[in-house]
């Protein structure tokens, strides 16, 4: 009974079609049409703008923290163009351009941001999980989902979102489990963006890839460069299909970058160099996408300052709709609504009792001025 | 009609919801092929197949998390924790997700899900497993918390539980599991949820209670009763929301109330209630209120858990000081 | 003696500890060379070493469950939760083995600890950074509770807890961090854990908050005194184990009293006082105790949050109608 | 930029050194003298007949519900004998034999397990936690002595038991990822007895191994036969050594067999065939050590018997001081102890509160008597 090596599938892969200089691997190149190929880009560039509008509109005030995409265009569009309308998101909180791509209206974004909890409304249409913030918990929420899924026997997979920071979280670890040994149709889209807040990628967890994190769950994982489109769209297509197909979960690590702050609470300054931000600001993922466009002549000066004009535009009626609108919410009851189906008596007397304490201090007030 | 106990009382009401309504699904640690430690999903997994009766891996936090996204898919899971005491691994899934999914989407999304655990000391368990904590999902907005007190209204309280289109917490009070039984209806039945019933009519003290506590607490109004006391009893069930107008009525017409619960005294339910009852009917008082709960410590290994829980001589020993207080 | 606000004030005496005590160490997400999110645990890196002051990866659990193994091996940790809505993913740890370990081991090894974390609503801040929910650690036996409301009473607290033999939960008020500043001496300064202050000395009524809740309390009192009324002011700075004796003392004198807290007011804090007031001082009481407290929901997303939070306006409108109650 | 397999550190193996038929392979033997050596058939002795009698005391309803040992003395007994009396245990509920070999006091154990606080009194000189049971939490103690053991340069380790359930729970997944990013001289050992309660092995998760799951740390993990004490033993020290030396944490997972009950509560004819129990039996760690040590002369009937007297006294005379010493523990107040170092008001009163009710019982009792 010699001591001997077992080998359990502890194969991870790594792919990347599309490189820096926009050249692409022609082998590997999944089938887009030219409508899909600008279509990414477009999605990628109106998450890019957006971005910017809501750090600018944070920055006067007019929002409160949010966290930027900037660096994660392609992760996110790359994945989540390769579901139908009827799969699942569950997104964290940095997934505006998944979101956006899946239909989340701006003015509702808007509104969310600037404090009101109005703006989370999801249409009926839409089956995304509300933004949220505790990191590496909801990738339970996907594999549950999943599992519905799976008993309903229905045709639809989840994906998951979440960066690398929650992979450290425990129920990241129980959720790759449960999935695996329940062979859930779900991906684990992880976006190792290098940071979690101030914690660099090498010392959140010590191993070499996040995606052989799957070795542990005998699930198949695979490395993708993520500021690659193509890549991460390739990936997620073969992970969704696999999903679909009854073979279970895959976990997909996004190699990616975040180019901005945390969230607006944050200073990078104190713990990374701009010298690591501008090596990766050259792997961005817009500019190689648009420079391998422009090789196919699908894209030129012309057509993108049209895109930019066409979003400019969405962005600033969606932004003075969000206003308008927000002049109305001003009823503070608001706060008791969807907490439960049927509000129990003593949540009534809460609000009533808000509405008497509001109806007073606006006497005092009315009382103070006519003085 | 069948004499249950509340064990028998509960398995009949997940085989009746599981029948009627294939949204119902069991899952956790041991509840299919082992019909659950207590036996309790007993038959459920023969009945109704595993998909329905999942036997899930040792991660509470993920049976929670799980029965979050099933129900938000639109089913109507019924989660176990083996005992409240390793609930606290999921009580980030409960608070953070379950207690806010609808308030979160906005309506859109919810979670009608049940996450049943049995509570309480009194059966010679280990440490952990007599722990009562009901406190902590009474405290938490957007969960509703329930204790059955006998296999009756335990069948017929979980039954609306499953029902109910938002995540309730069912405490089971293991102590209570075949320590009796009781005739259960055949036909379906259920108790609303959010209504505390007096279990004995009194006048001149209100003992509340709930849980494991009832009978106790009723074996204290018998022996008040002897000397001559009539002590109303109430159930209360529903923990969160309290039903106040029971509660209300009952002291406002006897002026002295005691409140019994195992939970640690400090930061327990019964805190609560003295407040609501000075709040809304401090003339009517006659009495300080009282509480008659266990102590601020760990129940303690179960040599001493008797010790440790209370009983009916210190609900007497108490109910006999607020009657003898000074009006 | 400097002004300091109440983040320069904990982070002094974290210097303070961490110099005079070499098994002082500090650990949490981004609390090294980011020096805290909050810029609270700014510079400790650069004095005491990453051997010291640990960034750990992200996971609330292995944080308090490592800060358990630190303690119990001989050191003093001192452990942060970035927001207390994230310490119920720590939950289990700090119930199932921080609180009980002395207990457990008989003696033997104990979890000296202080787990450190901002709650509280009022910087305009996203989901699960404004909750309030002290209770939950208040009601489990085995851990102490502390809440600051001022530079000066934070760091002398703060030197307390990390000194205390046992776990000690150290809620931090984030309204508070730089809301405003105060003396606090150069020289290491200490308060006894488990007593309360009067803040301001008065006869009509007692006002007991704590936290952020304090100068809206005392705001409160300033505006009755502008009416004649004379409130006593208390700052329980201690939530577990609560100084009975100082509110028992002002609340005979008075004989009415209000609790103010932002946690929703079902099985919160004010509650448990208003048990222990009854319990022991019920006949000096001339009006039904009263609480002002957050709403039995999630604070809402930050453009409600102030209508969630008690204001003064609101503590004195109930303290008006105490006051008005017949005795 | 082609698709490409990268090769994170995934070797996994596997060891045993003596098998069922007694016999070893000598290449991979570890050094033990003769005393070692029948030390160690007498730790599982031990260790078999305590939790025989421990099952018998309970049957008779004299103990309350604990978890047997039989079969995984070897995997207890091999890792824990590879250990200075300076480092630390981090137990669950089942490591009797481990703890045994420690020098806990079976007198203890029995006042333990017989509902008494006082049985989990720890020497002062005994580096190993209190028995506890929430399952998979305990790994983050481990993972914290073994930081504080490094910040104090000590030289001690910490090995930290736990079941193949255990691999579940998120905390495991924490303390295996904060003990690899910190190198911390944890060992975590993994006794794979293939149930956890009703759920088999393969339904707890889908891995191959769980020795795999190193991998996602890229910390060293190696499967051994958990029935063969000298596998156990010199994996365990190499791990050990590993630790000591600065070389961080290691995984082993020890393949045993849980040949009782889960506990007294439980019953395994549910849930498992009578045929893999008896597949089972054939493998038990006792049998093939004597084999073993019979072939070396080391062991012979009488030796044996004269074990067995050996042993059977020495649970008697402990069963026998503990009933003796428990008869003395009527204090109910005991329950107050320990729980703060200072006792706070409030529990001094609740202490006084039990006293008065007790004594005013223990009157009414003796005027009914007198009566
Ligand atoms: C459970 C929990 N702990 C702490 C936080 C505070 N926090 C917000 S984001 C973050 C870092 C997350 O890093 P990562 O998972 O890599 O995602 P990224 O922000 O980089 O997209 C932290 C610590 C939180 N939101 N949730
Ligand atoms: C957190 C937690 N959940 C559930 C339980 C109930 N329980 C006790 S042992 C056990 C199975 C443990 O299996 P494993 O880790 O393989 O260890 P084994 O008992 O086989 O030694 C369960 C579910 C518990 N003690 N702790
Ligand atoms: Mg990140
Ligand atoms: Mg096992």
């Amino acid at each position: 009974m010699p001591r001997m090596t077992i080998k359990p599938n502890t194969q991870v892969d790594y792919l990347g079609i599309l490189d820096e200089a926009g050249e692409i691997d022609e082998d590997r190149m999944p089938e887009l049409d030219d409508e899909q190929l600008t279509g990414f880009y477009r999605a990628m560039l109106r998450a890019r703008r957006f971005d910017e509008r809501l750090l600018n509109l944070q920055r006067q005030g007019k929002l409160g923290t949010f966290a930027p995409v900037k660096g994660q265009e392609a992760a996110q569009i790359g994945s989540v163009a390769a579901l139908r309308d009827s799969d699942w998101v569950v997104p964290s909180y940095r997934e505006t351009a998944a979101l956006l791509w899946r239909g989340t209206p701006m003015q509702g974004l808007f509104t969310l941001l600037a404090g009101y909890n109005e703006g989370g409304q999801i249409a009926d249409t839409q089956n995304d999980l509300p933004q949220s913030i505790p990191v590496g918990t909801q990738p339970l929420h996907a594999m549950g989902i999943a599992h519905g899924i799976r008993y309903r026997a229905d045709d639809a997979v989840v994906v998951s979102y979440f960066g690398d920071g929650a992979t450290s979280q425990g129920d990241f670890h129980e959720a790759m489990n449960f999935a695996s040994v329940f062979r859930s149709p779900v991906v684990f889209l992880c976006q190792n963006n290098q940071w979690a807040i101030s914690v660099p990628r090498d010392r959140q967890t010590r191993s070499a890839t996040l995606a052989q994190k799957a070795l542990a769950y005998d699930m198949p994982g695979i490395q993708v460069d993520g500021n690659d489109v193509f890549a991460v769209y390739a990936a997620t297509c073969e992970a969704v299909e696999r999903a679909r197909d009854g073979g279970g979960p895959t976990l997909i690590e996004c190699v990616t970058y975040r180019l901005e702050v945390h969230t607006t609470a944050d200073d990078p300054t104190r713990y990374r160099d701009e010298e690591e931000v501008e090596k990766w600001e050259k792997r961005e993922p817009l500019l190689r996408l648009r420079r391998y466009l422009e090789s196919l002549d699908l894209l030129d000066e012309e057509k993108i300052e049209a895109l930019e004009n066409d979003i400019k535009q969405e962005i600033e009626e969606a932004w003075k709709a969000a206003s308008a609108d927000m002049e109305q919410l001003t009823d503070p009851g608001v706060m008791f609504d969807h907490l439960f189906a049927q509000e129990p008596p003593r949540l009534t007397e809460q609000r009533e009792a808000l509405q008497k304490w509001d109806a007073a201090k606006q006497r005092r007030r009315d009382d103070e001025e006519t003085q | 009609m069948a004499e249950l106990t509340m064990i028998e009382a509960l398995n009949k009401a997940l085989h009746e919801a599981m029948e009627a309504d294939d949204r119902v699904l069991v899952l956790g640690e041991d509840v299919g092929v082992d019909g659950g430690i207590f036996r309790l999903t007993q038959g459920l997994i023969e009945s109704f197949g595993e998909e329905r009766v999942i036997d899930t891996p040792l991660a509470e936090s993920a049976i929670a998390g799980m029965a979050i996204g099933l129900a938000i898919y639109g089913l109507r899971p019924v989660a176990e924790m083996q005992f409240s005491g390793f609930s606290y691994l999921a009580f980030n899934q409960l608070e953070a997700h379950a207690a806010r999914m609808r308030w979160r989407s906005q309506g859109r999304f919810s979670a009608p899900m049940v996450v049943r655990m049995p509570y309480g000391a009194g059966v010679r368990a280990l440490e952990h497993h007599s722990e009562s904590r009901e406190a902590y999902y009474a405290h938490t907005p957007g969960l509703k918390l329930v204790v059955p007190s006998g296999p009756r209204n335990a069948r017929a309280l979980l039954a609306s539980a499953i029902e109910d289109p938002d995540p309730v917490i069912f405490f089971e009070p293991k102590a209570l599991y075949r320590s009796f039984r009781e005739e259960v209806p055949d036909d379906p039945e259920s108790l609303a949820l959010g209504k505390a019933r007096v279990v004995r009519e009194g006048s001149d003290i209100t003992l509340i209670a709930y849980g494991a506590m009832l009978p106790r607490t009723i074996e204290a109004a018998d022996s008040l009763a002897s000397d001559g006391v009539e002590a109303e009893v109430i159930d209360l069930m529903t923990i969160s929301p309290i039903d106040d107008a029971t509660l209300e009525e009952s002291v406002r017409k006897c002026g002295r109330a005691i409140i019994v619960h195992e939970a640690p005294g400090s930061f327990g339910p019964a805190g609560e209630i003295i407040a609501r009852l000075v709040e809304t009917s401090f003339y009517h008082l006659e009495a300080p209120l009282r509480r008659v709960t266990g102590f601020d410590i760990h129940v303690p290994y179960f040599a001493r858990e008797q010790a440790y829980l209370p009983d009916a001589d210190r609900i007497v020993a108490v109910a006999r000081e607020t009657l003898d207080a000074r009006a």
